[in-house]
C-alpha cells in the first residue's frame, strides 16, 4: 500500500517536474512548480525528514514560487517580446542533449542504486553527542552546533543575496491591491500577527522538535511578503538604516558569537559547556529576523528607494534598471 | 654577498639602475637624462676595468643566488666573459654618446634610453652568466629590451620589422629553453666553468646530445643570424642608427655568437663536440652563411641593408672559428668577436652620420661624400678596409688566424671560403669607397643639416673616430700584451690546455 | 588557541567588514582597508605557525571531523592565501580610486555596493582555501560564485549583465553537479572531510561517478575547455578591479578544490587516463585560448581569452603530477605558475583598466595609439605582466613552465613539452600585438583623462611581483612541501 | 521503521536532475532556466534525503537533513538573484533569452542609448 503511494507520488512528482519545465505557458509551468514543491514536501515527510519538509513547503515551494510568479508578471508587463511559447530552441541539438542526458541518467541510477552496503552515516555519532549540543532536535544540533560553521556561511549567503539584489535595481512596488480586494486588509490584520507568532513558536520548538530559525524565518518572511502585498510597511522601509541593521543582525550576531566562543573556549563556535542552548537560541533569534527580512525583500526584487515610495509602480524600462547603469 | 659578487652585481646595476630611473624622467629633462646615461656608461667601464685587472691578477669572481629549485642564478667572470664584457662596456659608452647626439629633439627619448640601458644590462648579463639558465634569462631579456628600440619610430615598417624580430628571436628562445631543460634533465645544472661534464655521457647518449646540439644551434643561431635563421636582421634595419650599431656590433648578434662559443667550449667542450661529429656541420653552415651574406650584400643599394648582410656574413667568421678544431682557429674566431664589433660599429656610425647630416640612405647617393664629410668617411673607410681584411687593420688579423687554423686542422676548403668571402667583401665595399672619395658630389644633398664648425654634430663624430682608431690599433698592436689577440690566445690556451 | 585567531581573522574579518560596509556605506573603503590589514597580519602569523609547527588544524565547534568541520592551513592553503592576500590588498588599493562617488552618481552607486561584495568575495575565498570539508566547500563556492556574478553586474551595461547572468546559470548548475557528487560521497564514506576520505574512499562505480560529477562541475567553474564559454564575456565586461579578481583568484578557487579532491581525497581512484584527459583538455585550452586571444579586437577580451589559455597550463599538472617521476616538481610547477598568472593577470587587467579608462571606455586594440607615451606606467606594467604570461625568465611564469617542463621530461611525457612551448609563443604573439599597437605614435594626445597614480602603481607593483617571482620560486616550493599530499612524494628518495 | 523502497526515490531523484539539466540546456527563457535549476536542486536533495532515511539508525541521519536545509536556503538566494538579474537583462535588451555570445561580447552598441538614462536615474 505504502509502496503504491510512493510510486504514485513519485510518478506525479516527475510528471509535474516535466510539465513545469516544458509547459507552453510559463505561468502554468510556474504553478506546476509550486505544486511540485508541495508534493516534494510530502515526499520529505515520507522520508522522515519533517524539518526539511517544513523548509521545503515554506521556502522551496511557497516563496520560490511567489518570487518567480511576481517576476513573471513584471517581465510580461514590461516585455517587448512577451515570453515566447515553449521550445524556443537551444544552443545544442536537442537530440544530442537527450542522448547525453539519458546516458547520465543511467549512470546516476547505476551509481546510486549500487550503494547497497553503505556505512552507517553519522546518526549514531550525532545522537551520542546530542546531550552536549544544547538542543534535542538532532537537525538543529547539526545546523547550529556540529556544523554551525556551514550555517554561518549560509547566513552570509542570505546577506549576499540582499546586497546583490539591492545593487542590481530599484524595487518595483507591487501594485496596490487594497482597493481591488477590500477584504484583504481585515484578513491581513489577523493573519500577520498569527504568522509572526507562529514563526516565534517554530523557532522555539526547533530546539527539540522539527522547526528552527530557517523554518520560522520562512514563515515570518511570508508574513513580510503579505505585508508588502497589502501595502503596509512602505513607510517602515523608508528607514533604510534600520532595515539594513535588521538584514545584517543575523550575520553580525553569528560572527560575534564565533569570536566570543573563540575567546571563551579557544575554538570558533565551541559553546561554553552547559550554555550551548542559550547561545544557539540567541543566534537563531537574530538569524530569524534577518532571514525573514531577507526573504521578504527578495520578493520585492530591488532596493526600496524613496523615489519609488508611495508612488505606484514605475513601469518604464528606465525605472527598472536604474541603479545598475553605472560604468 | 662577497665583495667579488658585489662587483659583478655593480657592473649589471650600473646600467640597470640608470635605465629604470630614465623611464620615469620627464621628456624634457634632457640634462638629467644625458647625465645619468653617461654616468652609468662611465661607471660601468670603470668597474669592468677593475674586474679585468683583478682577474688578470688571478682573483676569481662569482655570485650565486637562489633561483629555481636546485638551480641557482649564477654570475661569474672567466676569460671568455671578460672578452665580451669589455667589448660591450667599451662600445656602450660610445654608442650612448652617439645616441644622445643622434636623437636630439626626437620624441620618446626617456623610453628609448631606458630600454637602451636595459639592453646593455642584458648583454653584460649574457657575458657574465655562469650557467645556462642565467644565460637564458639574460638572453631573453635582451630580446625583450631590444624590441622597443627596433619599433621605436612607430612607423608601419618599424612595426613589421619588430614583429618579425620578435617572431624569430622568441621562437629561438623557446627552442633554447627546451634545450636547456633537456640538458639539465640529462646532466643536472650545467655551469660553464666545469668542463668535461659531458665526457661521461657522450657515448651513452650520443644521438640525444647531437639533437641537443642542433636545438642549441637553432635557438642561439637566430640571434647569431646563421642562414637560414637570419631573416629578421635586414628587416630590423628600420631602427635608428645607434640601435643598429647596438644590434650588430654590441648586443644582439654578438650575444648569439657568444652563445655559440659558450655552448661549444663551455658546455660541450671541443673534444666532446668533436667526438659527437657536430662541429663539421656547424662549420659548413657557417661557411654557407659567410658566402650567402656576402652575395646578398653585393646587391643592396640601401647602405644599412648592405651593412646588415655584411654582418650576417661576418658574424659567421666567429662561428667558423669555433667550429674548427684547434687553438689557432679558436683564436681567430674569438678575436673576430672583438674585431667585428669595433669595425661594424664604425661602419654603422658612419652610415648614421650620412643619414643624419646629409639625408643619404643609399649607396647610389654617396658620390663625393668624402669631400663633404672627410672625417666620417675616413673612419668608414678604415672600417670597410678592416672588413675586407686589408693588413694591418684588425680584420686582417682575424682572417689570418682563421685561415691558418683551418689549414692546421686539415680543413683546406675553409681557406677557399675565406678567400671568396674576402673577394666579395671587397666587391661590395670598394665601390662605396670609390664613390665617396673619387666621384664628384651632387649639387644638393637629399637633406642637409649644418652643425657649426664640424662636419656634423660632435657627438656623432667622436664615436666613429674613436672606434676607427681602435680598429687600426687592434691590428697594428696585435702582438702587445693587452690586445684582443693576446686575450684570445689566453682563452685558447685554457681551452686546449693540459 | 594560538592559531584560532588567525583562522578567525582570515574568514570572519572580511565577513564582518562586509556586513558593516553594507550597514554604513560611507565606511566601505575604510573597512576594506582595515580588513586588508587584519588579513595580512593573520596571514603572517599563520605562515609563521606553519613554518615553525607544521600543518595547522582548527576544529570549528570543537567537534572535529567527521561530525564537525575542520579548517586546515597546510603549505598549499597558505600558498594560495598568500596570493589571495597580495592580490586582494592590491585590488583594494586600486578600487579606492577606481570608484569615485564624486565623479558621477553612477560611480557612487558602484562604490557603495562594491565594498560589501568585494569583502564577501574575499571572505569566501579565504573560507574556501581553509576548509577541508567538501560540503562546506560547496557553500563557499556558492558564496564565491554569487559575489563574483554580482561584482560583474556592477558594471551595469548590457554586455556585463548578460555575461553575469550566463555566468550565474553556469555556476549554479555546476555547483549542483558538485553537490550531487558530495551526496554520493557522503553516502559511500559517511564523511565529507577530505582527510578522512583519503582513508575511507574505496574504488568502485559510485565513487567514480561522484568524482566525475564533482570534477565536471569544478571544471566548468574553472573554465576549462569546453566549459570556458562563459569566461571571456564575463571577465572582459566587468569593471577593471573585478576582472582582476575574477581572473586572478576566483577561477583558481575551483581549481584548488580539484587539487584537493584528486590528490588528497581520492588519489587512489584516479587513473592515468583521467589525468591525461584533463591534460589534453588543458592543452587544447592553451592553444585555443591563445589563438582566440590573438584575433580579438578588444583589449579586455584579449586578456580574458588569455586567461582561458593560461588556465589550460594549470591542468597539465594532472597528468604530470601523476607520472612515475617528478610528481612534486610538476605539482610545484603548476602552482608557481598559478601564483604568477594570478599576479600577472591582475596586473594586466588593472593596467588595461587604466588604459581603457583614460580613453573614456574605448578599448579597441586598433585604437591604442600612443598608449606607451600617454600611459607609460600602465604600458610598462602590461608589458611586464606579459613577460610572465609568455614565461620569460625570471618571471614566475618561467619558473612554473620550467618545473612543468622538467617534470614532463622526467616522466617521459614529451608531448606536454611541445604544448607548453607553443603556448608560450602564442602568448608572445598576443602580448606583442597589444604592445606594438601601443607603440604607434599618437596622432594627437587624445582627450585622455588622467588616472590616479595609485591605480597605475598598483598595477605596476603586481606586474613586478609576477616578473620577478622566479626568484621566489624556491621559497614557494619549500612552502608547498609542508604537508604536501603523500602521493606526490615517492616513498624511496625525495622529490628531485 | 516505516517501510519504503529507496530505489523508487533514488530513480525519481535522478529523473528530476536529468529533467532539470535537460530543460537548462534546451530552453533559453530565463524563467525556465531558473525553474530548471530549482528542479535539479530538488533532485539532488531527494538523493540526499533518501540516503539519510536508508541508514540503519533509529532515526534518519540528521547531517544530510541539515545539508539540504542549507541547500534550500542557498537555492532561494540563487533564485532571487537570478530573477532580478534576469529582469535587469530584460530591461536592457528587451529580451527574455540570453543572446548569442557574439552579441554579448560587443558592448559598444549599448553605450550611447544608456548614457542619458543613467543620469536621469541616478540623480537623487
Amino acid at each position: 500500500m505504502l509502496y503504491l503511494f510512493d510510486l504514485v507520488l513519485l510518478v506525479v512528482i516527475v510528471l509535474l517536474a516535466w510539465r513545469s519545465l516544458n509547459d507552453a505557458d510559463l505561468f502554468r509551468g510556474t504553478v506546476s512548480f509550486i505544486a511540485l514543491g508541495l508534493l516534494i514536501a510530502v515526499a520529505w515527510v515520507r522520508l522522515r525528514a519533517p524539518d526539511v519538509a517544513l523548509a521545503e513547503a515554506a521556502v522551496g515551494s511557497g516563496l520560490t514560487g511567489a518570487l518567480i510568479l511576481s517576476a513573471l508578471v513584471r517581465m510580461r508587463r514590461r516585455g517587448r517580446d512577451a515570453p515566447r511559447p515553449n521550445h524556443a530552441g537551444g544552443a545544442i541539438p536537442r537530440r544530442l542533449i537527450g542522448v547525453l542526458l539519458l546516458a547520465l541518467f543511467l549512470c546516476l541510477c547505476g551509481a546510486m542504486l549500487r550503494l547497497a552496503q553503505w556505512p552507517e552515516g553519522l546518526t549514531e555519532t550525532a545522537l551520542a553527542e546530542l546531550p552536549a549540543s544544547g538542543v534535542s532536535n538532532p537537525v538543529t544540533a547539526v545546523l547550529l552546533n556540529y556544523r554551525s560553521y556551514d550555517t554561518l556561511l549560509e547566513v552570509a549567503v542570505l546577506l549576499l543575496a540582499i546586497v546583490g539584489v539591492w545593487s542590481l535595481r530599484r524595487a518595483e512596488w507591487p501594485g496596490d491591491v487594497r482597493e481591488s480586494y477590500p477584504l484583504l486588509m481585515p484578513l491581513l490584520r489577523i493573519v500577520l500577527p498569527t504568522l509572526v507568532l507562529a514563526a516565534a513558536y517554530v523557532l522555539w520548538i526547533g530546539t527539540s522538535k522539527p522547526g528552527g530559525a530557517f523554518q520560522g524565518g520562512a514563515l515570518a518572511g511570508g508574513a513580510f511578503v503579505l505585508m508588502l502585498l497589502g501595502g503596509f510597511g512602505r513607510r517602515a522601509l523608508r528607514h533604510r538604516y534600520r532595515m539594513r541593521v535588521a538584514l545584517s543582525c543575523g550575520l553580525l550576531v553569528f560572527i560575534a558569537a564565533s569570536v566570543g566562543t573563540m575567546l571563551l573556549t579557544g575554538e570558533i563556535l565551541r559553546y561554553p559547556a552547559g550554555f550551548a542552548g542559550h547561545w544557539i537560541l540567541a543566534i537563531e533569534a537574530a538569524a530569524l529576523i534577518s532571514i525573514a527580512c531577507t526573504l521578504g525583500l527578495l520578493y520585492l526584487g530591488g532596493r526600496p528607494e524613496e523615489a519609488g515610495d508611495g508612488t505606484p509602480v514605475n513601469r518604464s524600462v528606465n525605472g527598472s534598471k536604474n541603479g545598475s547603469m553605472g560604468r | 654577498m662577497t665583495p667579488q659578487g658585489l662587483l659583478l652585481v655593480g657592473i649589471l646595476l650600473s646600467s640597470f639602475v640608470p635605465g629604470v630611473m630614465i623611464f620615469f624622467l620627464k621628456e624634457r629633462s634632457h640634462g638629467l637624462r644625458t647625465g645619468l646615461n653617461l654616468l652609468g656608461a662611465v661607471v660601468k667601464l670603470v668597474l669592468v676595468g677593475v674586474l679585468v685587472v683583478n682577474v688578470y691578477q688571478g682573483r676569481s669572481f662569482s655570485l650565486t643566488l637562489e633561483f629555481l629549485p636546485g638551480l641557482p642564478f649564477a654570475l661569474g667572470a672567466d676569460a671568455n666573459s671578460l672578452l665580451f664584457v669589455t667589448l660591450s662596456a667599451f662600445l656602450w659608452l660610445w654608442t650612448t654618446l652617439y645616441a644622445i647626439g643622434y636623437l636630439e629633439d626626437s620624441a620618446h627619448r626617456s623610453r628609448f634610453f631606458g630600454f637602451f640601458s636595459l639592453c646593455v644590462t642584458a648583454t653584460i648579463g649574457v657575458a657574465l652568466s655562469a650557467n645556462l639558465v642565467t644565460f637564458l634569462m639574460f638572453y631573453e631579456l635582451l630580446t625583450v629590451s631590444t624590441l622597443p628600440l627596433v619599433i621605436h619610430r612607430g612607423t608601419r615598417e618599424a612595426m613589421q620589422g619588430g614583429i618579425r624580430y620578435l617572431a624569430y628571436t622568441l621562437t629561438g628562445g623557446a627552442i633554447l629553453l627546451l634545450a636547456v631543460v633537456w640538458i639539465q634533465d640529462l646532466l643536472g645544472p650545467v655551469a660553464f666553468q666545469q668542463r668535461g661534464v659531458l665526457d661521461a655521457v657522450v657515448d651513452s647518449h650520443r644521438t640525444e646530445l647531437q639533437l641537443l646540439f642542433l636545438l642549441f644551434m637553432l635557438g642561439i643561431g637566430v640571434k647569431a643570424a646563421l642562414v637560414p635563421l637570419h631573416g629578421w636582421l635586414p628587416r630590423a634595419m628600420v631602427a635608428p642608427a645607434p640601435v643598429s650599431a647596438l644590434l650588430h656590433a654590441v648586443a644582439v648578434v654578438k650575444a648569439g655568437a657568444f652563445g655559440i662559443v659558450r655552448i661549444v667550449y663551455d658546455v660541450y667542450g671541443v673534444e666532446s663536440a668533436a667526438r659527437l661529429d657536430v662541429l663539421q656541420p656547424l662549420a659548413i653552415l657557417a661557411s654557407v652563411t659567410i658566402i650567402y651574406g656576402s652575395i646578398r650584400a653585393l646587391f643592396q643599394d640601401e647602405l644599412k641593408k648592405r651593412l646588415a648582410f655584411s654582418t650576417v656574413s661576418q658574424v659567421s667568421y666567429i662561428v667558423l672559428g669555433t667550429a674548427i678544431l684547434g687553438p689557432v682557429a679558436t683564436i681567430g674566431g674569438l678575436v673576430h668577436l672583438i674585431h667585428q664589433g669595433i669595425m661594424k660599429i664604425t661602419l654603422f656610425f658612419g652610415a648614421g652620420n650620412y643619414a643624419e647630416t646629409l639625408g643619404i640612405h643609399r649607396v647610389s647617393e654617396m658620390n663625393g661624400v668624402g669631400r663633404r664629410m672627410p672625417w666620417t668617411t675616413a673612419a668608414f673607410t678604415i672600417g670597410a678596409l678592416g672588413m675586407i681584411g686589408v693588413p694591418p687593420v684588425a680584420g686582417y688579423i682575424s682572417k689570418w688566424y682563421l685561415q691558418k687554423g683551418a689549414v692546421l686542422a686539415g680543413e683546406e676548403w675553409v681557406a677557399l671560403v675565406l678567400g671568396a668571402s674576402s673577394l666579395l667583401n671587397a666587391a661590395y665595399f670598394l665601390p662605396i669607397l670609390y664613390r665617396a672619395w673619387f666621384l664628384s658630389p651632387p649639387e644638393r644633398w637629399p637633406a642637409e643639416h649644418h652643425f657649426g664648425r664640424w662636419e656634423t654634430n660632435w657627438m656623432l663624430l667622436v664615436p666613429p673616430l674613436v672606434t676607427a682608431a681602435l680598429v687600426v690599433l687592434a691590428g697594428v698592436l696585435a702582438e702587445s700584451p693587452f690586445s684582443p689577440l693576446a686575450w684570445a690566445k689566453l682563452i685558447a690556451a685554457q681551452e686546449y690546455g693540459p | 588557541m594560538s592559531h584560532a585567531g588567525s583562522f578567525a581573522s582570515m574568514i570572519l574579518a572580511p565577513l564582518a567588514a562586509a556586513t558593516l560596509a553594507f550597514i554604513f556605506p560611507r565606511l566601505g573603503r575604510w573597512l576594506a582597508f582595515g580588513t586588508a590589514g587584519a588579513v595580512s597580519i593573520a596571514f603572517a602569523r599563520l605562515t609563521r605557525l606553519l613554518l615553525d609547527g607544521g600543518v595547522q588544524v582548527h576544529r570549528v565547534g570543537g567537534w572535529g571531523a567527521p561530525l564537525g568541520i575542520d579548517l586546515r592551513a597546510d603549505g598549499l592553503a597558505v600558498f594560495m592565501l598568500l596570493i589571495t592576500t597580495a592580490i586582494g590588498a592590491a585590488v583594494m588599493l586600486y578600487a579606492l580610486r577606481y570608484f569615485n562617488a564624486r565623479r558621477s552618481p553612477a560611480e557612487g552607486h558602484q562604490e557603495r555596493y562594491f565594498w560589501p561584495l568585494f569583502l564577501l568575495l574575499w571572505s569566501a575565498l579565504n573560507a574556501l582555501l581553509l576548509s577541508t570539508d567538501i560540503f562546506n566547500l560547496y557553500v563557499t563556492l556558492e558564496l564565491l560564485g554569487f559575489s563574483a556574478v554580482l561584482l560583474i553586474a556592477l558594471d551595469g551595461r548590457r554586455a556585463a549583465l548578460t555575461a553575469a547572468l550566463r555566468y550565474l546559470f553556469v555556476s549554479l548548475s555546476a555547483s549542483l553537479l558538485y553537490l550531487l557528487g558530495v551526496a554520493i560521497v557522503y553516502t559511500r564514506c559517511a564523511t565529507v572531510d577530505l582527510t578522512l576520505l583519503a582513508t575511507r574512499a574505496q574504488p568502485g562505480f559510485p565513487l567514480t561517478i561522484a568524482i566525475a560529477l564533482m570534477t565536471g562541475g569544478l571544471l566548468v567553474k574553472s573554465a576549462l575547455i569546453p566549459g570556458h564559454f562563459w569566461l571571456p564575456p564575463a571577465h572582459a565586461n566587468a569593471p577593471a578591479p573585478v576582472s582582476a579578481l575574477l581572473s586572478a583568484l576566483v577561477v583558481k578557487g575551483s581549481f584548488y578544490i580539484m587539487l584537493r579532491l584528486w590528490f588528497e581525497a581520492f588519489p587512489g581512484l584516479i587513473t592515468p587516463a583521467a589525468g591525461n584527459l584533463l591534460g589534453g583538455l588543458g592543452a587544447a585550452a592553451v592553444i585555443w585560448g591563445a589563438l582566440n586571444a590573438l584575433f580579438q579586437k578588444r583589449l579586455k577580451l584579449l586578456v580574458a581569452y588569455s586567461t582561458v589559455a593560461q588556465l589550460g597550463y594549470l591542468f597539465l599538472l594532472f597528468p604530470l603530477a601523476a607520472g612515475h617521476e617528478g610528481r612534486f616538481t610538476a605539482w610545484s610547477g603548476g602552482l608557481v605558475f598559478l601564483a604568477s598568472h594570478a599576479c600577472a593577470k591582475a596586473a594586466m587587467f588593472l593596467s588595461a583598466g587604466n588604459v581603457v579608462r583614460a580613453r573614456g571606455g574605448r578599448d579597441e586594440i586598433a585604437h591604442l595609439e600612443g598608449m606607451s607615451s600617454l600611459q607609460p606606467i600602465s604600458t610598462f606594467a602590461f608589458g611586464l605582466a606579459g613577460l610572465s604570461l609568455i614565461g620569460l625568465p625570471p618571471s614566475g611564469g618561467f619558473a612554473g613552465k620550467w618545473l612543468l617542463l622538467r617534470a614532463g621530461l622526467a616522466a617521459g611525457q614529451g608531448w606536454w613539452v611541445a604544448v607548453i612551448l607553443i603556448g608560450s609563443l602564442l602568448a608572445a604573439a598576443y602580448v606583442a600585438r597589444v604592445l606594438v599597437h601601443g607603440f604607434t605614435r599618437a596622432p594627437v594626445p587624445g582627450p585622455a583623462r588622467p588616472n590616479s597614480p595609485l591605480m597605475e602603481w598598483t598595477a605596476l607593483a603586481l606586474a613586478i611581483l609576477a616578473a620577478g617571482m622566479g626568484f621566489l620560486s624556491v621559497w614557494l616550493t619549500d612552502l608547498l612541501q609542508v604537508g604536501a599530499p603523500a602521493i606526490l612524494i615517492p616513498p624511496a628518495g625525495g622529490a628531485p | 521503521m516505516m517501510y519504503f523502497d529507496d530505489r523508487l526515490y533514488l530513480i525519481a531523484g535522478a529523473a528530476l536532475i536529468t529533467i532539470g539539466l535537460y530543460a537548462l540546456l534546451a530552453h533559453r527563457h530565463f524563467l525556465r532556466r531558473i525553474l530548471a535549476l530549482n528542479v535539479m536542486g530538488s533532485g539532488v536533495f531527494m538523493v540526499l534525503i533518501t540516503y539519510s532515511a536508508r541508514t540503519a539508525g533509529s532515526i534518519p541521519d540528521p547531517v544530510p537533513h541539515a545539508m539540504v536545509i542549507t541547500g534550500i536556503v542557498v537555492s532561494i538566494c540563487a533564485t532571487g538573484l537570478a530573477l532580478v538579474l534576469a529582469e535587469c537583462v530584460q530591461a536592457l535588451t528587451g529580451r527574455t533569452e540570453l543572446s548569442d555570445e557574439r552579441e554579448t561580447s560587443e558592448h559598444t552598441g549599448a553605450r550611447p542609448d544608456t548614457s542619458d538614462e543613467q543620469h536621469q536615474d541616478q540623480s537623487p
